[in-house]
């Protein structure tokens, strides 16, 4: 009972932290608050539903699709839209402000898109939906890709920004902006870059959980909220914060839901937030810098 | 001779690092005092806790006889302490003289309105930037905040005045007037207590001195005295000084 | 031989003019020291060079032999000109090992990381012990320390510091210089904003002087050091 | 000065009664088109009141317009209506104060999502009480209260939170805010009590933003916490006063109406594609207007006024 | 003056939370049936003359709140001479005042309320066409209880329910009337909106001990359990889910592993009449309407359409003609109860790829309930 509870919360753990990498990302180093981001993850949703459903494409190579496209969707995005913004802010304070009000708009437009295009009805297929058996717990193949899709993305992002220059010039963007021209770093270019990882994090995140999740085109705000309360619990920015919140969100959901009652999970997972924040204000892995 | 403050055991600990450590000295009256040391010899950090900002780690800070450690700068601010930081933190969106009345708005005056427009112009003044009064704070060069800021802490009419490098950066003119701003001060009769690795002011304004390193006192004396200890010499000075 | 040659450089922030038609040169090799009031523009100068602010159409900045006027800074770097700013620039929620690396992260660097980086070692060995500090958490002195190594990483032929003594003890103010000393020996050349008079010109070979957004003097630094008229002249008149 | 003051305040009582006679002579759905607006206006500048000056971002609005509806629910049968009122607004402060406490040592984004957080679990735990102890999930409200009669309140609503706010930017406490969001760092050491200025500013504020929810409760008969906690509430109201210019006393309002107004325009005239053009317009704002509607409104008459009177200039500053 | 067309308004969640289920059940009828009524020449009036519909439509955005403002822009703006409903038993209740004040007859064809007489009594001109929480539990109890007296399944039920409106109304009919029928409620737990891991869930259903799972859910979850119930080869002998299950998705993504397994609603199967409205439904549509409300809603618009026929655009007389009057409909002849459509059916299954009805056993149509079900395929 106890191992099955465990490997179950781990697992719903796993798609928390998928989807809030991209986010972390986004925010972190390229310093956009993104409230779209919830609508690219439907949209990649979509996609994998129509590649699956009209050309048979799997969703696993979806991937292969869904990630490109969402790189260079946040590229395109980040150039026209948002590189302006960066450009005319004079504070952290006012692009924050431009970027949650752009943003704000953008989710209105993919969101309109996806109506139009797919109406508003419940989306879902079945993809991998089999038993694995995972030390005496069964779990969804598919929640399970989940869960081991966000541990190597995590891993990797995290080695990557840790243990290379290259992942160290983004933090170095991520926190001081202005003095990472000094070294010679283009913070344009690895803003840009940052963003469009994040989208296709999320599109990475929106193909797999299409999988075994009902998805509708107004449903990404509830993702996007979803994200924001694991990467502010985990520390904006960091990697391993998002997988850790992720994982620890999706065992208290799952043990509260075992062993207390299931109507509670929710405030559960809120309380646990808010008590993580009020414990450590700037996130479990954040460094406070006030 | 009265003593306005006094330290007595402070130690500070970040996490494993000791800022501070076992420190005790005081200030009688109208004293003016340089607070020497080694950079990340705690100096500021002594400062941070006479002005609440931290609470130390252990240790009595007494204000006038009464212990402050570990109260709020809010609480500790309207007691008679006011202080610059070695960072300028000017308040950017407000402007030069708006910067100014916060002082005196919730300092022990308690001034508002017009009042307080007059005696924020009046320590502009003092400090030579009346003309800019009207400007947003973020629009002063750097060594025009400090200015500011010094304003700032003059319009909170402290007994005890904190300057954490108040005179860095400035050329020998310029250096000359601050020096004779504070000794002004110190005619008014404020004790002050400075933090500066410009010796020629140390010189100049400081009676006495406390040198710190490695979070510890190592002399405390007379300047002249005290800039002789070999000691200092050795950890603060270095040869050329010598 | 001449390195840096600017011509014209003007720069407005906004209304206000900051520069106007600065010409300064540096040679190959050279230390030159810009002397001036508070707001006479020299911050603006190294920025402008630096092309962390951007200078008025017009202006000429060639370096090595090759215009540099607009280029964004992080070209400007590899170019081969760094800038230890005002305020030193540090990345503060990174360790002093990071922002070494970052240092080198120019690609006319790279190659040289290690050996720069035991330079740098060498020169501060406070950072050598330090190295897994985060640097906000380190003094002002040591905060220098790691933003002069981080620009000697990036192996640049000309180094640009504002103001490098600015908050540090008298014993690392002496400790700095010889290190700039010995940078210099290197064959770095050396352009530096300093209030530390003595200090600056006691190392540099040449001097401008600098008020009110122009450059109203020139001479060897022995000259300048000696014509102590012109010291006052030059450096009392703004305040 | 005075007599401006005076001006501007004959000005402000003529427009109250103008907006106050609107049912008189404009239909039904005047009416209601003005309740909603003149709810947002109110949201928006409650809203600004805290976070204008301080940038604490609060995406908390819809947990206390919530409480304000679910208190209308549960005592509109036991006490009269006024009282109903004074009761919703005590919940409001007395949740305020525990969320202000617990909020303190939060800032930036931290704090925005807290505040998301905070609003999720009043509404987990008004949704688990329901179920679990009253056993219902859904109330009914039968008051008789007209929609002009909501109207009147929420306008007199906005009429006091505006003089306010203006009575605020004119005070100490105003100051102290604007120091607080500049520095909190200097605001403690100029002696100010960072804690109490937040909390009552914060506390202020909710309660008025519960009491909207607690007058427009009425209208829809029936509430059950979907409805009453939709985020999109706190959203919108953070959109809104953002857009306006939330430091300023005007800012939010100036941002609520012509939102309010293109949201129902859009929504009439283009119900399929309301959400892609609604979003393209707003990017254009972003771009547009980059400091807020308030500030380009000034930006204009500022323009006006200096193009007759070239040497104003230094006046204007002061 | 003599009107060129009837105007018909509506405020539906176009977006937002509430867009899924309207975009399935509500906004496709509407859709259909202004569509079949103006290629028909337009709604008939009383003289034979026939009046093309105008539509006024409106987002409400899933906000209570621009839901009554929409409404009431349609009432005293627009001027519209019917409003039709939205969706969902909330909306339907901050719709009914104000419908009733403006004197518009309110056919609410998608709320499910065990309060509609006492409704129905307050807004005279209102119309609940979807029955109350007892309605479908006790259904489920008897198809239960009968089942159990051949012995075929234990007396034991596990249930769980959302923590909204919808799930609470009906959990609440449910614990009394399975206690009436004599049934074990062993497991009874509640989860709220949001939820999308119902592992711990089953894994309690599952050692329970009970024969008989049911979930009062919502789409998202009834096909998340769906999911997870093949994920854990949970496998009791009735499998009942809420709304959702009727839907044409349901089938198409889950194939004929659905067989057997019990929800809210259903259709006669045998009916040619709905055979065939289903297939100009997915003709006009593009897709297919769910086994539910979707029929009653069109069946509420005939009803509509046939009172206009009899007594023109006189709102008034119209309502009376809802309340008191037969009609033909798509569901057969049809007539209102005290303001409400008792004719219905409370529960269908899954048999060969069509979600038949199964109670109440008694009514002509009903097909024979499946219990067991078959065990997923593995
Ligand atoms: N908030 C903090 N967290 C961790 N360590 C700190 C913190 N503040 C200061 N320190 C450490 O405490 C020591 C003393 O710092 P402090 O700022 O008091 O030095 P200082 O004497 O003022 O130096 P300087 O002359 O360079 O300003 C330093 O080693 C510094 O790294
Ligand atoms: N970002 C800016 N916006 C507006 N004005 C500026 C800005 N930066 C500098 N200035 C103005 O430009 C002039 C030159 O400033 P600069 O910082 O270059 O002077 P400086 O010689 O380095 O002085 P200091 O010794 O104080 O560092 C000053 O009058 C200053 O007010
Ligand atoms: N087939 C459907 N989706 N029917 C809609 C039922 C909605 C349900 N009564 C509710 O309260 O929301
Ligand atoms: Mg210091
Ligand atoms: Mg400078």
């Amino acid at each position: 009972m106890l191992t099955t509870t465990l490997i179950s919360g781990l697992v719903l753990g796993g798609t928390y932290a998928l989807i809030a990498m991209g986010l972390t990302i986004q925010y972190g180093i390229a310093r956009i608050m993104n409230l779209a981001y919830g609508e690219t993850i439907i949209a990649a949703a979509f996609l994998a539903y129509v590649l699956y459903g009209q050309w048979g494409i799997d969703p696993v190579l979806g991937l292969l699709i869904a990630v490109p496209i969402g790189f260079a969707f946040g590229h395109v995005i980040y150039g026209l839209m948002l590189r302006p913004l960066v450009l005319r802010s004079a504070s952290r304070e006012s692009l924050e402000i431009d970027s949650i009000l752009a943003t704000f708009g953008l989710l209105f437009v993919i969101q309109g898109v996806m109506l139009v295009v797919f109406g508003s009805n419940y989306t879902s297929y079945n993809y991998l939906n089999v038993g694995v058996d995972v030390f005496g717990a069964v779990v969804a193949a598919n929640r399970l890709l989940a869960l081991a899709l966000a541990i190597v993305i995590g891993g990797g992002l995290y080695l990557l920004l840790t243990r290379t220059l290259w992942g160290t010039a983004l933090r170095a963007v991520a926190v001081a902006p202005k003095s990472a021209p000094l070294v010679g770093i283009d913070v344009n270019r690895a803003a840009r870059f940052a963003f469009a990882i994040g989208c296709s994090l999320a599109a990475a995140g929106g193909v797999v959980v299409s999988t075994y999740q009902t998805f509708t085109a107004t449903a990404g705000v509830v993702f996007t909220m979803k994200a924001l309360v694991v990467v502010i619990m985990g520390g904006v920015g960091n990697i391993l914060g998002a997988l850790s919140a992720g994982l620890i969100l999706g065992l208290v959901e799952t043990f509260v839901a075992s062993y207390l009652d299931p109507g509670l999970t929710l405030a559960a997972t809120y309380l646990i937030f808010l008590a993580v924040l009020l414990w450590r204000p700037a996130g479990l892995f954040g460094r406070s810098s006030r | 001779m009265t003593e306005i403050l006094a330290l007595s055991g402070i130690t500070k600990r970040f996490g494993g690092l000791t800022a501070v450590n076992e420190l005790s000295f005081s200030l009688a009256a109208g004293e003016v005092v340089g607070l020497l040391g080694p950079n990340g010899s705690g100096k500021t950090t002594v400062m941070n806790m006479i002005s609440g900002f931290f609470a130390p780690t252990q240790g009595v800070i007494a204000l006038k006889g009464e212990p402050i450690q570990g109260l709020a700068p809010h609480r500790i601010a309207p007691k008679g302490v006011a202080r610059t930081f070695q960072l300028v933190r000017a308040l950017p969106s407000l402007t030069v003289s708006e910067n100014v009345q916060t002082a005196l708005a919730f300092g022990k005056q308690r001034l508002w309105g017009e009042e307080a427009r007059e005696r924020a112009l009046h320590h502009l003044e003092e400090v030579g930037l009346a003309e800019r009064a009207g400007e947003k704070a973020s629009d002063l060069t750097y060594i025009d905040q400090k200015r500011m800021e010094l304003a700032r802490a003059l319009a909170a009419e402290p007994d005890l005045l904190l300057l954490d490098e108040w005179l860095a950066g400035l050329n020998p003119t310029e250096l000359r007037t601050g020096i004779d701003l504070i000794q002004s001060l110190e005619q008014r009769g404020m004790t002050i207590l400075l933090v500066e690795h410009v010796m020629d002011a140390i010189r100049a304004l400081c009676g006495r001195c406390v040198v710190m390193n490695a979070g510890r006192k190592i002399a405390d004396g007379p300047t002249d005295e005290v800039l002789r200890d070999p000691e200092v010499v050795r950890a603060y000075l270095g040869d050329d000084h010598a | 031989m001449i390195m840096l040659e600017i011509g014209d450089l003007s720069l407005h922030y906004g209304q206000h003019l900051a520069l106007d038609r600065i010409s300064i040169s540096v040679g190959k090799g050279e230390t030159v020291v810009i002397l001036g009031a508070n707001g006479a523009g020299k911050s603006s100068l190294l920025k402008a060079i630096a092309g962390m602010t951007p200078a008025d159409s017009g202006a000429s900045i060639v370096f090595g032999g090759r215009r540099i006027h607009a280029l964004p800074a992080h070209e400007v770097l590899e170019a081969g000109i760094a800038l230890v700013p005002e305020g030193r620039g540090v990345f503060g929620d990174l360790t002093v090992e990071e922002n070494l690396a970052l240092g080198a992260y120019a690609k006319r660097a790279r190659a040289h990381a290690n050996e720069n980086r035991a330079f740098v070692y060498e020169l501060f060995p406070k950072l050598l012990e330090r190295r897994r500090q985060y640097v906000n958490t380190m003094s002002g002195g040591e905060q220098q320390m790691v933003a002069i190594g981080r620009a000697l990483m990036s192996k640049p032929e000309l180094l640009m510091l504002d103001e490098p003594s600015l908050g540090l003890a008298p014993v690392v103010v002496g400790d700095l210089f010889r290190s700039l000393g010995r940078i210099r020996e290197r064959g770095l050349a050396l352009l530096i904003v300093e209030q530390n008079v003595k200090m600056s010109l006691s190392i540099a070979d040449r001097g401008y002087l600098a008020e009110a957004g122009r450059i109203t003097g020139e001479d060897t630094a022995a000259n300048l050091m000696n014509d102590l008229a012109v010291q006052r002249a030059f450096l009392g008149s703004a305040a | 000065m005075t007599l401006k003051t005076l001006a501007s305040a004959v000005f402000f009582l003529a427009l109250l009664a103008a907006l106050a006679s609107v049912p008189f002579f404009a239909g039904e759905y005047a009416v209601t088109l003005m309740i909603g607006m003149t709810g947002y206006v109110v949201l928006a500048t409650a809203w600004g009141l805290f976070s204008g000056p301080t940038r604490y971002v609060s995406l908390a609005t819809v947990a206390f317009f919530g409480i304000g509806a679910y208190t209308v629910s549960v005592l509109s049968e036991v006490l009269p209506y006024i009282l109903v009122l004074v009761a919703a607004g005590l919940v409001g402060l007395a949740v305020a104060l525990v969320v202000g406490l617990a909020t303190l040592r939060l800032a930036g984004v931290y704090f925005v999502i807290f505040s998301f957080g905070l609003a999720e679990l009043v509404r987990q735990l008004v949704t688990w009480y329901e179920v679990n102890i009253t056993g219902t999930l859904g109330r009914y409200i039968f008051l008789p209260v007209t929609p002009e009669g909501i109207y009147w309140q929420l306008l007199a609503l906005a009429a006091a939170t505006l003089l306010f706010s203006w009575a605020i930017g004119r005070s100490r406490l105003g100051l102290a805010l604007k120091v607080i969001g500049d520095d909190e760092v200097v605001a403690s050491h100029c002696g100010i009590n960072i804690a109490g200025v937040k909390l009552a500013l914060f506390s202020i504020s909710a309660i008025i933003i519960t009491l909207v929810g607690a007058i427009q409760a009425p209208r829809w008969t029936y509430i059950e916490p979907s409805i009453v906690f939709n985020p999109t509430t706190s959203f919108l109201t953070l959109i809104m006063a953002l857009l306006g210019g939330a430091d300023r006393l005007w800012g939010p309002l100036l941002g609520a109406i012509p939102l309010f107004l293109l949201f129902e325009w859009l929504s009439a005239n283009f119900p399929n594609h309301y959400p892609i053009i609604l979003g393209l317009i707003f990017i254009a704002i972003v771009f547009v207007l980059p400091k807020g509607v308030l500030a380009a409104v000034e930006n204009l008459t500022s323009r006006r006024t200096s193009a007759k009177r070239p040497a104003a200039g230094v006046e204007a500053v002061q | 003056q003599e009107p060129a067309s009837v105007k018909i308004g509506y405020a539906l969640s176009l977006t937002g939370p509430n867009a899924g289920g309207t975009g399935i059940t509500t906004l496709p009828n509407y859709q259909l049936w202004v569509k079949e009524v103006n290629d028909a020449g337009g709604l008939e009036m009383p003289d034979g003359k026939r009046l093309p519909i105008e539509v006024v439509e409106y987002d409400d955005r899933s906000s209570a709140e621009e839901l009554v403002r929409a409404l009431q822009r349609l009432a005293t703006q627009d001027e519209v001479d019917f409003i039709l409903p939205p969706w969902s038993t909330g909306y339907n209740l901050a719709a009914a005042p104000l419908l009733d004040r403006y004197g518009y007859p309110h056919l609410a064809a998608t709320s499910v309320t065990d309060k509609a007489p006492e409704f129905a009594e307050r807004w005279k001109k209102s119309f609940w066409m979807l029955g109350g929480g007892h309605d479908y539990t006790n259904a489920l109890a008897k198809v239960l209880t009968d089942s159990a007296d051949k012995g075929t399944i234990n007396k034991k039920v596990a249930m769980i329910s959302i923590a909204d409106g919808f799930g609470i109304d009906l959990v609440n009919a449910a614990r009394p009337s399975f206690q009436e029928a004599g049934l074990e409620v062993v497991y009874d737990k509640t989860y709220p909106v949001g939820t999308t891991d119902f592992t711990p869930m089953i894994n309690e259903a599952k050692a329970s001990g009970a024969d008989t799972f049911v979930a009062f859910s919502y789409p998202p979850e009834t096909f998340a359990l769906t999911q997870q119930a093949q994920v854990a080869d949970f496998n009791p002998k009735v499998l009942y889910f809420g709304v959702g299950t009727a839907f044409p998705i349901y089938a198409k993504n889950n194939g004929d592993a659905i067989n057997g397994i019990m929800g809210i609603g259903g259709i006669d199967g045998t009916s040619e009449k709905i055979a065939d409205y289903r297939k100009r439904h997915e003709a006009a549509t593009g897709k297919a309407p769910d086994y539910w409300a979707s029929v009653i809603t069109y069946a509420s618009l005939e009803i509509l359409q046939e009172a206009i026929k009899r007594k023109g655009l006189d709102r008034e007389a119209v309502a009376e003609e809802i309340a008191s009057g037969t009609f033909e409909t798509v569901l057969g002849e049809t007539k209102l109860e005290d303001n409400q459509l008792r004719d219905l059916w409370w529960a269908g299954q899954w048999q060969d790829g069509q979600f038949v009805a199964i109670a109440p056993s008694d009514r002509p149509g009903a097909a024979e309930p499946m219990i067991p079900r078959p065990a997923w395929k593995k």
